[in-house]
């Protein structure tokens, strides 16, 4: 019976604790032994998840931030929950024209970083029950391209 | 200093340096925006503005969007531009992968190089 | 209405997750400005600790060693917890003895860091339910004497 | 190399030296007991054994634990003695908190230091 092996990290939704998230998930994949440049890509992958989860979860309020990694032979599974108020995960932001618009706090690269460090995502969002993204992160073939 | 961010602002024949060390993430990023902030009073007309990620070990989109909002910024009030100097190669990678590369900012390697393109004007 | 932040980490019971156990801890502590040496202290303590549930408590078995840092306001409480076979916390190992007694992996050091590192231990351990170790770290005054 | 411990073995003057970088603690442990295993097979008369902890940034009671086993082993075979050189503040503390300073072991500050304490006998 081989069990997969899974590490679990609940924060709050405070940006003071996202760096924990990355230190957590770097110590996690260099024990997978992923190299230095992949270690870099999953942090920023993970710390964006974080960030969006932080910033725009739960409002003004206190929600928890689970991160469930997933250890598997040839990959590295990252799943980052929140129960906080989703999205419509459909609408692409337009970095450029956001970046021209004051009140827009972010310019939509979280996304585009996750998908662009990482070799799979699927982000589930619902306005019921929050957003849940997955990461993955091959262990063997490296791809930076989507 | 893991998970942090120490912030200090120089000047070099009048062009204002920002050195950053430590972490650009969502926590970190208000003390770059506000020494950004401080730099605009202090230097309205200012067509040039360095920041130095030599000891800058890790950003993401956060501290990109902070970096290109400055850039944004600057082109506004004098037509000028922001030189990051001494970007590791993870993160030229990380501004390569934004595709914001056409704003108003540009790598060089070091500083003396970023000063040598700037000197004309400055 | 305060409420006190807290991190969850579940790690299961290999030694190859213990150094992730120390990162989160030392990340957490950094975040709380605790002073370099003090940051130390935590890492050994919390070591100490998922070490013991790793070599003790499970047997040939694996199971979840969960640790619960709660941030106050002047010490950070670190709660490291395994449901395995627990043991009679109240027999103390001689560590010169153990050192001459080829058998003995351990020289009972282990909780003796714990105690000399941190501001206060306390051993809740049971054959029914487990082991649960409090460790506190103080911010502002450091005791490196127990 | 984070949560990791590289060995390597050298040899000086016909004592060997252990050379550590990273961090010993339960999971790297067997990295160091086994090399302590090999220099016992391949040198069973020395008196000394030198072990640099310059590079070694965490180690805990396991790590100790090993240490005071190998401190133990070569009192055995050769009534010789360990020599830990290069620890930081923050190792010297752990090896004072662990109260086997009475064991078979000696620390220096240095390799050249600790070599001059063992020519006489090397
Ligand atoms: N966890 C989440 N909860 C609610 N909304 C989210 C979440 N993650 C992302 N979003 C939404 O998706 C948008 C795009 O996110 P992202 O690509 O990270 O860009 P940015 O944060 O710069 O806006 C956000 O502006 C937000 O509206
Ligand atoms: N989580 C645990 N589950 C079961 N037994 C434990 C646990 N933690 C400690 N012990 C028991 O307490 C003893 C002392 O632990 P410690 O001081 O760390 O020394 P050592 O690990 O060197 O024996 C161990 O030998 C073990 O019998």
């Amino acid at each position: 019976m081989t069990q997969s092996i899974q590490i679990t990290l609940t924060i709050p939704s405070l940006s003071d604790y996202v760096g924990v998230a990355r230190l957590t998930a770097s110590g996690i994949a260099s024990r997978m032994k992923f190299t230095h440049e992949d270690i870099e890509d999953i942090k920023i992958a993970v710390s964006e998840a974080c960030t969006n989860a932080v910033q725009y979860a739960y409002g003004d309020s206190l929600g928890d931030i689970t991160l469930v990694f997933t250890i598997l032979e040839s990959a590295l599974e990252v799943r980052v929950k929140d129960q906080g108020k989703g999205f419509e995960s459909s609408v692409p932001i337009d970095s450029q024209a956001a970046l021209n618009d004051p009140d827009k706090i972010g310019l939509g690269l979280g996304i585009v970083f996750m998908r662009s460090l990482m070799d799979h995502v699927e982000y589930i969002s619902t306005p019921e029950s929050g957003t849940n993204v997955l990461l993955v992160k091959n262990l063997t073939s490296r791809t930076d391209i989507n | 200093m893991v998970l942090d961010l120490n912030v200090s602002i120089r000047d070099r024949s009048n062009i204002p340096i920002i050195d950053l060390e430590g972490e650009i993430d969502v926590y970190t990023y208000p003390k770059l925006s506000d020494s950004l902030k401080l730099i605009f009073e202090k230097y309205p007309d200012t067509k040039d503005l360095i920041i130095n990620l030599g000891n800058v070990r890790y950003i993401d989109s956060t501290g990109l969007g902070v970096i290109a909002n400055g850039a944004n910024q600057i082109a506004r009030l004098s037509s000028g531009v922001i030189s990051i100097i001494n970007a590791t190669p993870q993160i030229r990678k990380i501004f390569d992968v934004s595709g914001l590369m056409s704003t108003n900012f540009a790598l060089y390697d070091n500083e003396d190089t970023a000063m040598s393109r700037i000197q004309p004007q400055g």
